[in-house]
């Protein structure tokens, strides 16, 4: 029989890491089983794998590691079934992993050019695989200036604080954290609203290229603000999560028109989006 | 390719011998109507209802497939593939549908393997239909009630004797030792079909329905056209091309495996996120979808409509909506659009 | 005048005299048996609108989909008026915001002859409206009966009974059609939809089948006002309405009650009576 | 040898008489330990399978309790679910009719089991399968002797092989 898309990998769950003091988000750094499938596995940040459990069930998550570097990263958020049995997985637990699958971060178009990142809460993930991605300066030299902005509701709330205090540092990287409100939390950095504080940020537009991965509101006000600091359509790409079940354009959940976001994205363009009707 | 006439005795025969080393299946007597079963004898099939209640797509898209099983260490095993099958007295409408199925399923690149094993399986021997029901428009989308696209081999009734033509290696094979048809029958049979396809009245201009319905997105008639829809499922479940589909999880008893079943787009569930946002949340854009996919989205996909005029939408639905009468609507106001 | 001319003059002045937002209606549907559910905003409009045998669809399923835009005016078979009556004291609609046009129904069609539920038919008449459309129907048939083939069913052992239903339910799809037709099923999330937990197994086999239709029933136990929209609405022909008759049986007998029919007797599974009959409990 | 003064068989060897010793002892369902869910209400059944047992009375290990605030809370589906799990029987039981820890709940669900019970009549599901009770926190012993009874007729009913779920394979 040809090879099985619905087929997974076996990985080892080599670390969990509790994200947020809701405790609700959790990463999963995965190894796999097999030597043959790491060497198969081969993605570019802005893809995406299933996570199975078997008997439970599966779930899409954004790949939110780098390819160079040894563990697969996922962050996954519990609120239902899957995810709940996937946050009560522990340490060198077998779990299953099918993919990747979607198109990537337009890295080739981005050569050469201002890379702007614009995020918020947890959909942080691929985004932080593209950072971690373009860091090393193998790859660094090729782009100019990276303008990072990554909100989240609060302190609390952001992912992979080790990280970001280390990248705050880190002269190739412009990294801007804010929060929604501060609630008498102790923080120094910003507050407000992500789309508020790109625009008093208000990166360079010509010749750079935005990256936006968010929840539906928070893409909703941030177009507005790309535009007017001259961000034209085509140079702003968004990463959208649709209900999807298999991962291969098949079932037919994801659809946007005619598109599937697993197959035809998870990466579109804005005005490939202005084409398309507004299913998400 | 080859042509010939079969007689009844033959055709008995030819089957008896099929369904003795495969599994033959036909459209038999069910409830006041035909469905698909296992036959084991010729008696059996029943052609008197035109079509069959349910299409033919479970036979490679079946309502509910095992996709692996796990074993205690979690797994997976993929089931064997399928026995060899022949689908006997399928319409043209179900094997055209079976066609775009096989389309959209098995793609170079990302093909899905269990369709495509059952494809590989499976053997269309269809009959032309000499009559058609109320709810036929097969015609109206350009098709023919004698169509031949995904068969295998047609047969056509004419005068108390079968029209057999090859479409594919595989037909032809099965008419090894038969005597080729002669130019009266090939005429008799012109005269049936045109007769036939006289029956149904509408024509649907379908390209200009595909080229334009991108530009209805926003159009308020979708709410109007959704008002009497109660978004159940039966007009996909039905539909001989939907193929949208769920993949679940079943734990009992210790033994634990993975399934993909129908889902409907129909369904609330179908697109809501987990995170409650759902993008087509209300019934108006439900129904949007299903007619979208039908006549653009799939041309998009695999360059083919995915409605075949089939009509079991229309019989199955509880609201008394009718697909003809929608496309007919989207016509009319496209010509008001070039206006 | 015939009735359907009288309805389309009622409903017609209804509109143009702003007594109502919207006529709720029929008008000739797909084929020839079944009538599709037509909204008449438009004085105009109503002269599409029909009044007979096919018009099958439960009309008070509709009312849910306008309940927001103010007064509406509905026309209502017997069937149609309990559900409506069961809709009114769940409080899913409000009596002002409904204008009933009652017609007496001799019964719907369904695959080319009468409605097995309607040869049963115990209210042809509207039990709630604000006006006639024309005179009440004769009822034709006698008291609370129970169909031959149900005695027949009665007679066989548990597991003949258990070999009939599981095979007629073996063939659902699992479309939920017959849950989307019926007026009184309006739960925002349908515990088939539930996914945290999931309650019902997706995949199809007869235990989850059966159990859906058990609990469908169960849900539908004094509510059901038996007018048969699931039953005509299944695809596969599944006979939910032998369920049916026996759930509405079952809750005559027990509670001597009939769901829809007085609007000031709720739902008998929303209230009790401390001599309830309990001879079943150990 | 035993086996063979059980089954008053000739005591030889051959493959025969084995055989047919295997298909008796298969055939032979005597030793079919029913599995039954109770659902018992907190403040009455509960308290009286309590009692049972403090009372060192002995009944069949048969049952799997599962304690819920009142026989109210006992959805129909918990019923039908425990049988698509495998249960053989099921049995619930609460407060009798007044003592209701929260006045009314047993009254509800009195109602709600009537129906389920002629329902499940009506579906073909074996009378006795599924088993509704009365006891209170005094009741020990009825509590005992009620597990007997519900155990013997389930075993006389054999294993549930209607509702059970079998996942398609």
């Amino acid at each position: 029989m040809m090879s099985n898309p619905y087929l997974p990998l076996s990985m080892r769950i080599e670390k969990v890491t509790i994200e947020n003091d809701a405790r609700d988000l959790k990463t999963f750094d995965l190894a796999f089983v097999n030597e043959s499938d790491r060497q198969q596995f081969q993605f570019i940040p802005g893809q995406f794998a299933f996570l199975s459990i078997a008997g439970t069930g599966e779930a899409p998550f954004g790949i939110a590691s780098a390819p160079h570097e040894p563990l697969v990263k996922f962050t996954v958020k519990r609120v239902g079934v899957f995810t709940t049995a996937l946050h009560e997985m522990t340490e060198g637990k077998i779990i299953g992993m099918r993919g990747p699958w979607g198109n990537s971060y337009p890295f080739e178009l981005m050569i050469g050019k201002d890379v702007v990142i614009v995020s918020g809460g947890f959909s942080f993930t691929t985004l932080r695989a593209t950072i971690a991605h373009l860091l090393p300066p193998k790859n660094r030299l090729n782009f100019g200036k990276i303008t990072a902005i990554y909100g989240a509701r609060s302190p609390g709330e952001l992912l992979y604080k080790e990280e970001l205090r280390a990248w705050e540092q880190n002269p190739d990287l412009d990294l801007i954290l804010c929060v929604d409100r501060l609630n008498g939390a102790d923080w120094p950095k910003r507050e407000g609203l992500v789309p508020n504080v790109l625009k008093s940020v208000a990166p360079k537009a010509e010749n750079a290229v935005a990256l936006v991965c968010g929840p539906p509101i928070m893409i909703k006000y941030t177009h507005p603000v790309l535009a007017e600091l001259g961000f034209s359509p085509d140079r702003v790409f968004l990463s959208l999560e649709n209900r999807m079940k298999c991962g291969i354009g098949k079932c037919g959940h994801c659809n946007i028109g005619p598109k599937y976001v697993c197959k035809d994205g998870p990466v579109f363009s804005y005005d490939q989006l202005l084409n398309l009707p507004p299913e998400y | 390719m080859k042509a010939c006439i079969v007689t009844r005795n033959e055709l008995t025969q030819l089957l008896d011998r099929l369904i003795s080393h495969v599994d033959v299946y036909a459209p038999v007597r069910e409830k006041g109507t035909a469905n698909w079963a296992k036959i084991s004898s010729v008696d059996e099939v029943y052609l008197e209802a035109v079509n069959s209640r349910e299409p033919a797509k479970g036979f490679i898209f079946p309502r509910c497939e095992l996709l692996m099983r796990f074993d205690k260490n979690g797994n997976p095993i993929v089931p064997a593939p399928i026995q060899e099958q022949i689908l006997f007295g399928i319409r043209p409408c179900d094997a055209r549908a079976l066609k775009v199925l096989e389309r959209f399923f098995v793609q170079d690149g990302k093909s899905d393997p269990y369709v495509q094993r059952r494809v590989e399986k499976t053997t269309l021997i269809g009959m032309a239909c000499n009559r058609t029901a109320p709810t036929c428009f097969c015609f109206a989308l350009g098709n023919s009630p004698h169509d031949t696209e995904g068969l295998d081999l047609l047969l056509t009734e004419v005068e108390g004797v079968f029209l057999a033509e090859a479409v594919t290696e595989k037909g032809e094979k099965l008419l090894a030792d038969l005597s080729p048809a002669d130019e009266t029958v090939l005429r008799k049979r012109a005269a049936l079909k045109s007769k036939v396809e006289s029956e149904i009245n509408e024509r649907f201009d379908v390209k200009k329905l595909q080229g334009k319905l991108p530009q209805l997105f926003k159009h308020e008639v979708w709410e109007v056209l959704s008002l009497s829809c109660v978004n159940c499922g039966a007009c996909t479940f039905l539909c001989p091309t939907c193929h949208c589909f769920d993949v679940t999880d079943e734990t009992m008893r210790g033994k634990s495996a993975r399934y993909r079943v129908w889902d409907s787009c129909q369904f609330t569930l179908y697109s809501r996120h987990a995170s409650g946002h759902n993008p087509r949340f209300d019934s108006s854009s439900r129904y949007r979808n299903r007619m979208m996919d039908k006549f653009y989205y799939t041309t998009e996909q695999v360059g083919l409509i995915s409605c075949v005029g089939c009509g079991r939408c229309i019989s199955a639905c509880p609201a008394g909506i009718d697909i003809r009468q929608t496309v007919a609507k989207l016509l009319r106001i496209i010509d008001g659009m070039g206006k | 005048m015939s009735r359907t001319e009288l309805l389309r003059k009622r409903a017609n002045e209804l509109l143009s005299q702003g007594v109502v937002k919207l006529v709720l209606g029929y008008r000739a549907g797909a084929q020839d048996n079944v009538a599709q559910p037509f909204f008449a905003t438009t004085p105009d409009q109503t002269a599409e609108l029909i009044f007979d045998s096919t018009c099958s669809p439960n009309i008070a399923n509709y009312l849910l989909k306008v309940k927001n835009i103010g007064r509406v005016a509905v026309i209502a078979k017997g069937c149609d008026s309990r559900s409506i009556v069961v809709l009114l004291q769940e409080k899913q609609i409000v009596r002002e915001n409904l204008y009933i046009l009652g017609v007496g129904c001799e019964g719907v069609v369904h695959n080319g002859e009468k409605s097995v539920t309607c040869k049963a038919c115990q209210y042809p008449n509207p039990v709630i409206y604000d006006e006639m459309v024309d005179a009440p129907v004769e009822k034709t048939t006698p008291g609370p009966q129970v169909l031959k083939a149900d005695d027949d069913f009665d007679r066989l052992t548990p597991d003949q009974r258990w070999q009939v239903l599981s095979a007629d339910v073996a063939r659902c799809i699992r479309c939920y059609a017959c849950r989307q037709a019926c007026p009184n099923c309006y739960c925002p999330v349908c515990f088939v939809d539930a996914s945290t937990p999931q309650l019902l197994g997706k995949t199809h086999n007869i235990s989850d089948n059966m159990v859906f239709h058990i609990i469908r029933l169960l849900h539908m136990a004094g509510r059901c006002v038996e007018c048969g929209a699931c039953h005509r609405a299944c695809p596969m022909g599944i006979d939910l309405m032998r369920f049916n008759r026996r759930i509405t049986k079952i809750v005559r007998e027990r509670f001597d009650t009939s769901p829809g029919v007085d609007i000031n007797s709720p739902p008998a599974l929303t209230r009790f009576l401390p001599e309830d009959s309990q001879e079943f409990i150990k | 040898m035993g086996l063979f003064f059980n089954h008053q068989l000739p005591p030889n060897w051959t493959q025969e008489s084995i055989k047919v010793i295997i298909t008796i002892q298969m055939a032979d369902n005597s030793d079919f330990q029913p599995k039954i869910v109770a659902f018992l209400c907190n403040w009455c059944s509960y308290a009286g399978a309590d009692l049972a047992g403090i009372s060192r009375i002995h009944y069949p290990p048969s049952i799997r309790v599962i304690r819920v605030p009142c026989s109210g809370r006992v959805d129909p589906f918990f019923i039908l679910q425990a049988l698509q799990q495998g249960a053989d029987g099921v049995l619930v039981s609460g407060c009798h009719p007044g003592d209701c820890h929260y006045l009314t709940g047993n009254f509800v669900a009195r109602r709600r089991f009537a129906v389920l019970n002629d329902l499940l009549a009506f579906c073909g599901i074996e009378p006795g399968r599924v088993t509704f009770a009365w006891v209170s926190a005094s009741e020990g012993e009825r509590f005992a002797q009620l597990v007997k009874e519900v155990t013997e007729k389930v075993r006389q009913l054999g294993p549930n092989k209607k509702l059970i779920k079998e996942i398609p394979q």
